[in-house]
Order: C-alpha cells, then sequence, then structure tokens
C-alpha cells in the first residue's frame, strides 16, 4: 500500500464492495457518536482521506490498551483501520525488532515531519530517567523527542492521559501524564482502563475523516464519548431516581437490579461511553453485570478512598470520632458548666439585700 | 445465524421497561413514518446511540415485529435487512466477519441504501461482465 | 447600700438560670415576637419587640455564661453592659412592657420572654433603673400596707358601709374560716361593691370567711418592680396573717397579678409551700358552680364579652371558669377574635399602670384592644381584674367607646337567685 | 492540590475536624445550659410540668392563628425553607447513605426528582428570606452579623449541592462534591457558635415554656 493512496483506494484495492463501505461509514458515525445522518458526509470524507502515519509510544503500561485495541482487531471494522493508517512503529505489534525498529521510527519521523499522529500508552516516570527505558533512551526523552513533530498526540489509556495506576499514591516512580510534559501539542485524552476499543477507534477515524482533533471536555476529552456521566445513560438511573438500591452483591436488591450507587458506584461522577457502547461487542458493561462503576478514566480514580466506597463519603471512621467528640464536650461541658454555677453561686452570695431605700440611685 | 438482540444479563423481565425509553421510540418512528409519506425524507434511528435496559432492546424489535421483507448482505461481514410489520420501518444489523455486532439501525424509508446496487459497484460490475464476455469470445 | 451598675449585674447573673439560657440560645431574630406585642403592633416601632427588650441581660448572659462569650470577652471583642444602656433600657422593660405574656405564647422556639423580663426587672431594680411610679409603690406597699396608700381605716369604712347597703355581716380577723379575702387596694378604693358581692355569694354557698386586719391587701408591687426581697416581705405577711387565722384558704381577688404573686410567685419567694391553698375568686365561684352551691336567676340580655386578665387567664391558668360563671347569667355571651390564653392585654398590667410616664405609649397601645373590640362590638365588657377594667375604662374614654366594664363576681352577684335586692351598679 | 486530593481531604481530614468541633460545641452549650438548673417550684401545682413541656414541644410547631395572620409570610417562609432543609439532608439517597454509615441507621429514599424539586424552592425560600430580613424594619432592626452569617451556611450545602447533583460550573464533578461537603463542614463548625444552635436547643425552650406554663395548667 502506497501511503500516497486515499482510504477510498485503498478499501477498493482490497476488493471491498461500495457497499461494504457504506456499511463501514455508517459503523463508523456509529462509532464517533455521530448521528446517522452524517454517513454521506463522513463516506465522501474517507473516500478522499490518506492514510496518516502513526507512530505509537508505550511507556509505563501494562499493555492492557493495545490488548482493547487488539482484541477486537483484525476481523472487525474498526480493525480496518489499522489497514487505513500507516503503524510505523508500535514495539508490541510491530515485526522489527531492536535497531531496525527503533530506525523505523527516525525514519517516519522524518519522513512525516509535522504531519504524524502520535499515539502515547503509559504514563511516564520522572523520578529517575531509569525507571523506564526503550532502547536506552528514557521515556521522557523519547517522548519529548516524538512529540516535538508530531501533528497531534493522542493519550490512550488513563496511565498516558492522567498518569493512571503508576500514579497512584504513593507514585514512587513520579510516574506523569502526557500532558504533564508536552505543553505544546494537541492532545486528545482518550482514559480508561482499558479505554472503550470502538471510542480510541472512533478518534483516530474522526482524525482521519475530518483531518482535525474533535470536541475536547475540559479534560482534554473528546465529549462524544465522555460527554455525559455513566449515571446519566445508565438503564439502572430509574432505580436511583425512585431511591432503591442493591445494599450488597447477593441482596433482594442486587438480584432485581437496582441501582449500585450505595455499593461505591462511580457513575456519577465519571465521564465515559460505557453505558450506551458497551463493551465486548455492545454485550454489556460493568453496571450491566452487576458491578459498580470504578470511574477507571477518571483521574486518580485508584485514590478516590475505595471502589465499594461512594465518593461522598468518610473516608476514616467517623462514628468513633464523634463518640470521643461528644465524650470530650460533655467533660468540657460540665467542667465549663461547673465554672458557671460557681460563678453563678458568687453573685447569689454577693447579693445585698433591696429594700425600699436602695431603689434610687445614689452617688 | 447470528443473534439480533442483546442477551440480557439479568432474569427476564427485571429491567424491562426501566429506561422509559421504548414508547419514545416508537412514537418517534411514527413521526418519521408520517414523515415519509408527506415528503419522501427518510429517518435512521442509531439503536447503540440510546440507553436502553436490558431486554428493552427486544422490546422494542418485538414491537416491531417482522413484515414482508428479510434480506442479507455479504460485504465486510453478514448485514441483516428486516422490513417490520410497519412498511417503511426497517431494522438493519451490521456484523462483522466474528459475527460480532457493529452497528445496529431502524431505517425509516421505502428501501435501506445499502440494499441498492451502488454506482461504483455496478460501473465495476459492468466492467467485470464485459471483461468476462470479452474473454469468452476471444 | 444604693443601687449600682454593679449590683444590676450581679442580679443578672443570680438570675439567669438554665430556661433562660436556652432560650437566648434557641432566638433567631425572626421578630414573630413583635407582632404579638401590643407596644409594637400599635406603634410600629421595631424597638418594641419583646425580645430586644432583653438584650442587655441576653449580653450579660452570653459573656458569662456560654464559652465562647467568655473567649470573646478575654479578648475584649465584646463590650460590658453599661448603666447608660440599663437607664436606655428602663422604657421599655417598664413602659412598654405589661409581662403579659403574649409573645410567650407565639415564640416560634418557645422562649418565654415575659419570664425573663421579670428576671430582668430584678437587675434593673438593683441598678437603680426602675421607674419612679413603681419605686413609690413599692415603698408605701411596704410602709403604709398599700401601693395606693389605703390604710386600715379606709376598709374599715368601706366594711361599714357595705355592711349598712347589704345588710350583711362582713366578718373581720374570724379566726378558723374557710377562706381569707384578699382585696386589692382598687377594689376598696374604686370598686367597693366587690364586697357586698362576696359576701351575698357566699352567704348563699354558705361558705365561711374573713377579711384580715393585718394583711388584706392583695397586690404585691415587688414583683411588678422586679425585687424579690419587697415582693418576699409583702407574701409573708399575707401567709401570716392566714396563718394566724387558721383559714384553709386565700381568695385572691379580682386583680391579675396579685393572683401571681400570691398564687404561683409567693411560695417562691418566701422559700416554703403554703399551709393553705390559695384560690382566684373564678376558681372559687366555679367550684360552688360545680357543686351546685352558685345559683343565679334571670341573664343579662345584653352582649358580653370576657377580657382575660393576662396574669389570671394565660400566666394563671384560669381561662375556663369565668366563661362557665358567665355563661350563667349572659344570654348574650361573645368571645373576641383572639381569646383566652391569646387575649391582648389591656396595656396597664405589671406595673404600668403605677408609672404615670407610660400613660402615652399605654393609650396608643390600647388601640389593640379597640380593634379587638371593634370586631364584635359588645354592649359591655366583663373582666376579672380591677386594674384591667380601670384602665379599660380609661382607653374607652380615650377612644370615644362607650361601653362599660363590669366585674364578673358583681355580676354573678346582681343575678343570686333568692336575694330579692338587686345590687347596686354603676 | 488536584481535585481527588481535595476530595480526600475534605472526606478525611476535613470531616473529622469538622465534627470534632460540631460535637464538642454542641455538647459543651448543651450542657452549659442544663447545668446553670432551675429552682424547684414550691407553688402548688395544677398541671403537669412534664406533660406541659412536652406538649409544647409539639404544639409550638404549629404558629397560633393571628400570627399566621399577621406574619403570615415568617410563617410560609419559614415553613418551607425548614421543611425543605430537612427533607433534601435527610432523604437524599446519598445523605441516607453517610447516615447509615455513621449511625448505622437506614431508611427509605425519596425519588430525587423529588430532592430537586425541593432543592430549588428552599433555596427560592431561603433567598426570599434573605431579602425580608434586610427590608423588613423588625427585622432589619433584630439582625446581627451572626444572623446574615447563618442566613449563609445554610443555604451553601443547598446551593452547593444543587451544583454538584447537577455537575454545573467549571468545576470537575469530584470538586463540586468536594465543595459541597466543605459547604457541610463549615455549616457544622458554625453551628455551636451560632443561633444555628436553636436546631438543638429548641428543644429546651419549648419544654422550659411549656413546663413553666403546664405547672400552672396552662397550655402554652
Amino acid at each position: 500500500m502506497s501511503k500516497d493512496e486515499t482510504l477510498g483506494e485503498a478499501l477498493r484495492q482490497q476488493g471491498i464492495s461500495r457497499r461494504g463501505f457504506l456499511k463501514f461509514c455508517a459503523a463508523t458515525a456509529s462509532m464517533m457518536a455521530l448521528p446517522p445522518s452524517m454517513v454521506p458526509a463522513i463516506a465522501a470524507a474517507l473516500e478522499k482521506a490518506r492514510r496518516p502515519s502513526v507512530i505509537w509510544l508505550s511507556f509505563q503500561e501494562c499493555t492492557g490498551c493495545t490488548e482493547s485495541l487488539t482484541r477486537s482487531h483484525s476481523p472487525t471494522v474498526e480493525g480496518l483501520i489499522f489497514d487505513v493508517i500507516s503503524l510505523d512503529y508500535h514495539h508490541t505489534l510491530q515485526a522489527a525488532s531492536g535497531t531496525a525498529a527503533e530506525a523505523a521510527r527516525e525514519t517516519a519521523i522524518e519522513e512525516n515531519y509535522g504531519k504524524y499522529l502520535l499515539i502515547v500508552d503509559g504514563s511516564i516516570p520522572t523520578a529517575n530517567p531509569g525507571y523506564s527505558t526503550i532502547a536506552g533512551v528514557s521515556n521522557v526523552d523519547m517522548l519529548k523527542e516524538v512529540a516535538k513533530g508530531a501533528a497531534a498526540i493522542v493519550a490512550v489509556g488513563s496511565c498516558a492521559a492522567f498518569g493512571g495506576i503508576p500514579h497512584a499514591h504513593p507514585n514512587p516512580t513520579g510516574a506523569v501524564s502526557v500532558s504533564d510534559l508536552v505543553k505544546d501539542k494537541p492532545i486528545i485524552n482518550v482514559p480508561g482502563c482499558p479505554p472503550i476499543p470502538v471510542v480510541i477507534s472512533g478518534v483516530l477515524l474522526h482524525y482521519l475523516t475530518f483531518g482535525a482533533i474533535p470536541e475536547l471536555d475540559s479534560l482534554s476529552r473528546p465529549k462524544a464519548y465522555y460527554g455525559q456521566s455513566i449515571h446519566d445513560r445508565c438503564y439502572r438511573r430509574p432505580f436511583y431516581d425512585k431511591g432503591l438500591f442493591a445494599e450488597g452483591f447477593d441482596d433482594e436488591g442486587a438480584k432485581k437490579g437496582w441501582c449500585l450507587y450505595k455499593l461505591g458506584c462511580k457513575g456519577p461522577t465519571t465521564y465515559n461511553a460505557c453505558a450506551t457502547t458497551k463493551w465486548n461487542a455492545g454485550t454489556s458493561f460493568p453496571i450491566e453485570s452487576g458491578h459498580p462503576c470504578l470511574g477507571c478514566s477518571e483521574p486518580d480514580f485508584w485514590d478516590g478512598g475505595g471502589f465499594y466506597k461512594a465518593l461522598s463519603m468518610p473516608t476514616e471512621d467517623i462514628s468513633r470520632t464523634a463518640v470521643y467528640a461528644i465524650g470530650a464536650g460533655a467533660a468540657a461541658g460540665v467542667a465549663l458548666g461547673a465554672l458557671n454555677r460557681a460563678k453563678k453561686a458568687k453573685a447569689t452570695k454577693a447579693h445585698e439585700k433591696v429594700t425600699i431605700n436602695d431603689l434610687e440611685k445614689g452617688n | 445465524m447470528p443473534c439480533v438482540t442483546d442477551t440480557a444479563s439479568l432474569p427476564a423481565g427485571a429491567g424491562e421497561n426501566l429506561t422509559h425509553n421504548v414508547q419514545p421510540l416508537l412514537h418517534e418512528i411514527r413521526h418519521a413514518l408520517a414523515k415519509l409519506l408527506e415528503d419522501g425524507d427518510g429517518t435512521v434511528i442509531d439503536l447503540r446511540s440510546l440507553p436502553l435496559a436490558p431486554g428493552e432492546e427486544q422490546k422494542l424489535l418485538d414491537e416491531l415485529d417482522q413484515g414482508e421483507v428479510t434480506a442479507q448482505i455479504q460485504a465486510l461481514g453478514p448485514t441483516e435487512i428486516i422490513e417490520t410489520r410497519y412498511p417503511g420501518v426497517w431494522v438493519v444489523v451490521h456484523f462483522n466477519n466474528d459475527n460480532e455486532v457493529v452497528g445496529k439501525f431502524i431505517e425509516v424509508c421505502h428501501i435501506p441504501a445499502l440494499l441498492c446496487s451502488q454506482q461504483e459497484d455496478i460501473r465495476e460490475g459492468l466492467e467485470r461482465l464485459s471483461h468476462h464476455l470479452l474473454e469468452a469470445t476471444t | 447600700m444604693s443601687a449600682s451598675l454593679q449590683r444590676g449585674i450581679n442580679a443578672f447573673k443570680e438570675q439567669i438560670d438554665a430556661p433562660v439560657a436556652s432560650f437566648f440560645s434557641s432566638c433567631v431574630r425572626c421578630g414573630l415576637c413583635a407582632n404579638a406585642c401590643l407596644f409594637h403592633t400599635e406603634t410600629g416601632d421595631p424597638k418594641y419587640t419583646p425580645i430586644h427588650k432583653l438584650e442587655p441581660l441576653r449580653r450579660v448572659w452570653q459573656q458569662n455564661y456560654t464559652f465562647w462569650g467568655r473567649f470573646a470577652k478575654a479578648l475584649g471583642l465584646s463590650r460590658a453592659v453599661t448603666d447608660d444602656e440599663l437607664g436606655e433600657w428602663e422604657t421599655l422593660v417598664y413602659d412598654s412592657c405589661t409581662m403579659c405574656g403574649r409573645c410567650s405564647m407565639v415564640c416560634p422556639v418557645g422562649n418565654d420572654i415575659a419570664y425573663m423580663i421579670r428576671k430582668m426587672r430584678e437587675g434593673m431594680a438593683a441598678a437603680g433603673h426602675a421607674p419612679e411610679g413603681l419605686i413609690g409603690a413599692s415603698q408605701r406597699a411596704v410602709t403604709i400596707g398599700s401601693p395606693m396608700g389605703v390604710k386600715l381605716p379606709a376598709l374599715q369604712a368601706q366594711i361599714r358601709h357595705t355592711e349598712q347597703e347589704t345588710g350583711l355581716k362582713i366578718p373581720v380577723d374570724v379566726e378558723g374560716a374557710e377562706y381569707m379575702l384578699l382585696l386589692s387596694s382598687m377594689e376598696i378604693m374604686n370598686f367597693p361593691e366587690f364586697i357586698g358581692a362576696i359576701a351575698k355569694i357566699l352567704k348563699q354557698a354558705g361558705v365561711s370567711w374573713t377579711i384580715a386586719s393585718e394583711a388584706f391587701e392583695a397586690t404585691n408591687s415587688g414583683i411588678q418592680i422586679g425585687v424579690s426581697e419587697i415582693a418576699a416581705e409583702l407574701v409573708e405577711r399575707v401567709v401570716a396573717a392566714a396563718e394566724k387565722l387558721k383559714v384553709k384558704g386565700v381568695i385572691s381577688p379580682e386583680c391579675g397579678h396579685a393572683y401571681m404573686a400570691i398564687r404561683w410567685e409567693g411560695p417562691n419567694l418566701i422559700g416554703r409551700p403554703y399551709s393553705f391553698r390559695v384560690v382566684h375568686i373564678m376558681e372559687l365561684l366555679d367550684e360552688l358552680r360545680e357543686q351546685g352551691r352558685l345559683k343565679t336567676t334571670g341573664k343579662e340580655s345584653q352582649r358580653l364579652t370576657y377580657h382575660d386578665p393576662c396574669q389570671v387567664a394565660r400566666r394563671g391558668g384560669v381561662v375556663k371558669q369565668p366563661r362557665n360563671l358567665l355563661n350563667m347569667v349572659a344570654e348574650d355571651f361573645v368571645e373576641m377574635p383572639e381569646t383566652g390564653t391569646m387575649n391582648w392585654c389591656c396595656g396597664a398590667g405589671g406595673g404600668v399602670s403605677a408609672n404615670e410616664r407610660a400613660d402615652e405609649i399605654r393609650l396608643k397601645a390600647f388601640n389593640r384592644k379597640k380593634k379587638q373590640l371593634d370586631a364584635i362590638r359588645p354592649d359591655a365588657i366583663v373582666s376579672a381584674c380591677s386594674n384591667c377594667r380601670i384602665y379599660l375604662e380609661d382607653g374607652l374614654e380615650e377612644y370615644g367607646m362607650d361601653m362599660p366594664v363590669l366585674s364578673l363576681t358583681e355580676t354573678i352577684a346582681e343575678h343570686l337567685a333568692g336575694t330579692e335586692q338587686t345590687g347596686s351598679k354603676e | 492540590m488536584t481535585e481527588t486530593e481535595l476530595l480526600l481531604w475534605v472526606r478525611g481530614p476535613a470531616l473529622q475536624v469538622a465534627t470534632v468541633i460540631f460535637l464538642v460545641g454542641v455538647a459543651v452549650r448543651f450542657i452549659e445550659i442544663l447545668m446553670l438548673g432551675r429552682q424547684k417550684d414550691l407553688a402548688e401545682a395544677r398541671g403537669s410540668a412534664l406533660a406541659g413541656g412536652l406538649r409544647t414541644i409539639v404544639t409550638r410547631s404549629v404558629p397560633d392563628r393571628g400570627t399566621i395572620q399577621r406574619s403570615t409570610f415568617n410563617v410560609v417562609a419559614g415553613y418551607v425553607f425548614h421543611v425543605g432543609f430537612f427533607v433534601v439532608l435527610l432523604f437524599f439517597a446519598p445523605h441516607i447513605l453517610l447516615f447509615h454509615e455513621v449511625l448505622g441507621l437506614n431508611w427509605p429514599a425519596l425519588p430525587t426528582p423529588v430532592i430537586d424539586a425541593t432543592t430549588v424552592v428552599t433555596i427560592i425560600a431561603l433567598l426570599a428570606v434573605l431579602v425580608h430580613r434586610v427590608l423588613h424594619p423588625v427585622m432589619r432592626f433584630l439582625s446581627r452579623f451572626q444572623d446574615y452569617l447563618a442566613w449563609l451556611v445554610t443555604i451553601l450545602p443547598l446551593v452547593t449541592g444543587y451544583l454538584a447533583f447537577h455537575r454545573v460550573g467549571v468545576a470537575p464533578p469530584p470538586t463540586l462534591i468536594a465543595i459541597h461537603i466543605l459547604s457541610v463542614e463549615l455549616l457544622m463548625v458554625v453551628f455551636p457558635f451560632t443561633k444555628l444552635m436553636h436546631a438543638v436547643t429548641l428543644f429546651m425552650a419549648r419544654y422550659y415554656n411549656g413546663a413553666i406554663a403546664g405547672y400552672k395548667g396552662v397550655k402554652s
């Protein structure tokens, strides 16, 4: 495949019919959370889109994000994007290794300087550059070097977007997010642990289709996927509104599918598309499977005070504090009360009899 | 044969009609049908962009039921197209090669665009046929 | 020892108790008490808001009996109460408050404001900020035996006059009588018919009674001015006489604060329970009615209403008795719009009537009573307090209303069955 | 401080401090009042002080007719914001969860749309109450700094709670929750030092009022 080919040409060369292409566009629109009426425009845009060069850097990560994407890779429509982008460097997926791999990266940077897309997964250690290196180059240096020539950066997964689990307290490696280090490039955060696969591919397709980054929220997340909370789109929401809650994982409420808020669900403060897009090809999502949302697409989700504790709950034992406080208050109250009584007794003692001769003011 | 409906992970009836989105959807379809009759404009509803409780989607599909036409397309995996018992209302489900659902739509139109042979494909088909005939004669 | 700020503050400190502390802690400055006070509703002046009248007492409480108040005082964040302030508050505490307790019924958090005014007056008096009128009344009560200066010979003259008029013997200093009757100076001076009415009723009921020559005065200036020692001394005189005459009960006459003084405050002032019972004349008459010993004949045809004296009804608990009695003799008895424990004060209680300085505001506040009366337009008002009667008459005259104010006891006596002679009526 | 750190701080150390100040303060003031004591009444009782006191605790919640007529606004607005405040405090599901966690007690929640509407009504009532306080001659005359302070710390949890529930504003949701909890902690800290104490002491005040009257056979 030549890099100069348009996407439409590339697909047709693979023997994909126009019908197939339209179906791809319909699925793409759905994936990008765009209305179906946009399909013709998407088709027209994709037809002419050119395959961009993509460099994928993996730092302190678990490969879960790549797994998420490739789990549904080859046979799916979204998998097709790997045929239509030029993934020039991805050290998990690429065939080349060692010096050849690094050379591929350098070549890609050189040939597409200012135009390539940089995808990052994993957080970057800053406490000691030696904590994570690739081919002897520290993550920080590599990120800065590759970011320099990138048109835009996609931070895939909560680690790259917000620091994620490596950044969790006490953060021994000094892990930071991409946006902590790179300030002069457009960054799209696609958080999640891992992110929903179609969200990753949807963001890439958006860039491919429109040649621009999608509309982002205050945390640089595409609004199309992160615009509404899990809670707002949750099918169990009516139970929350009615005040019907599961109190345990096996109680009557759980069996009846009631709201999991009391089991620590972070749905109300978590912005992601799980409740509509769902996982495993639209099969289900955690709440549908009876487990509260962990809030994995939010910053510091690991440090939120416990997965099974709602966000508004006290983190420490307040009941014991209350008992001590009442005890201390009572003791202080009795002490102060005794002082008051002494003062009053003193006043009573100091009382001089008031007679009819004492009513006028003297001097 | 792929299954059109999601499998509900909850006991039957548990979440039924939970979001109360089925009825509004049917009304939306009714409006779309009226518009189709009036000025010929079609409507497409993406079922995967709506919050539906387990069982609700099935309920909607049960409401719509099956009509006269059932069609299958094989392009980048199968696509199933069913005309419901309301002519002009179609259910279109796209699968990938692994029979996983990649898109699910309700189309209100005379015929889903995808069923029509496409200009490019016809042109290519014509070329192929001409080529074939040419080969046969030579 | 003369009055001083220090003695006043000291008295405040003595007076503050758990109820006062809970009341001040609870006030949310909602201002509802303002609309329960006739001195505010008829003037519209916010300074007459009942709770505001207690501000110096509140500050003493806060600075002495709350931890953050002590703290603020130690840091110099709160001002001490000054003598000038008490001087400023004198008119609020004495002239524009009758201790009627209507605000205490209305306060949403339950503050008994009248209870606190009573306590505040202890400090005001000790600080030398009691009104001249009340000082004089107190001095006369202690030295002469009556705030109005009524002496025994004056009573004796009225007794003789009554005996002539009714033909009944008025018992004086009869040992072993069932009841000892107290009289207010106002009754002796202004309404001597009351003595005859009592004599007739008790004769019919067969109740033995007496007047004590050593303690006939029912009123108690001590509780009005707010000096417990003076109040106690006056109560002691009554108790000594009652014990000497070995009576089973003492009758408190038609007077509001006298009832409060002898019935409710008395034992607490002298520090011991009585060996006799104390009844308001209304209570006694209603008991006799219940026992069938009080029989009347004929009914008043005019439209009558009943004015509840605050200290008898709201602060004293005698509410239904006068109504039972009035229903015996009234054909057309109508209640005022707000009545019983929610009745509006005549404006002259709590020492206001003894304080000439307060005349102007008292008459202004009477407009509240006028509105109440205008709503039902009675032919006459019946009450069970001589002080109320005098100042109702005064107010009616001021507002140009022609309406007699009757004594309930006398009205009953007029309709007493089996007596040919009808009592004289003004 | 990141938003999560802020949230953890308000749910942790800040809540502990606020709870201690609140409970120590309330306990001290409660006991201070009780220990001032009250002299035994030596007059012969006509009724029961206890029964009268308990009765008035309940009956004083309903104003007399004259007060309703003369102070209609106070009564209506006062009722609305008190009832609204407690409905929102006690019947919003996440609040019940908190009480369950701290007190071990559990009760059914009200539907959130009801809570939502109640919050709006309560906020409007509180705003009206403030305007009334500023404009009404008596209330303006009586008002001190702490009356406005108490108003502020009362309305803040409602407003911040509303914002947090609807996730409006520039701050991300965890920060909105943190601000809401912080506003409640402010209320707790201010409580023992201001007239907000009436929420506790009014039961004492009403009891004493009713007991004083009840002893004399008067229903107050």
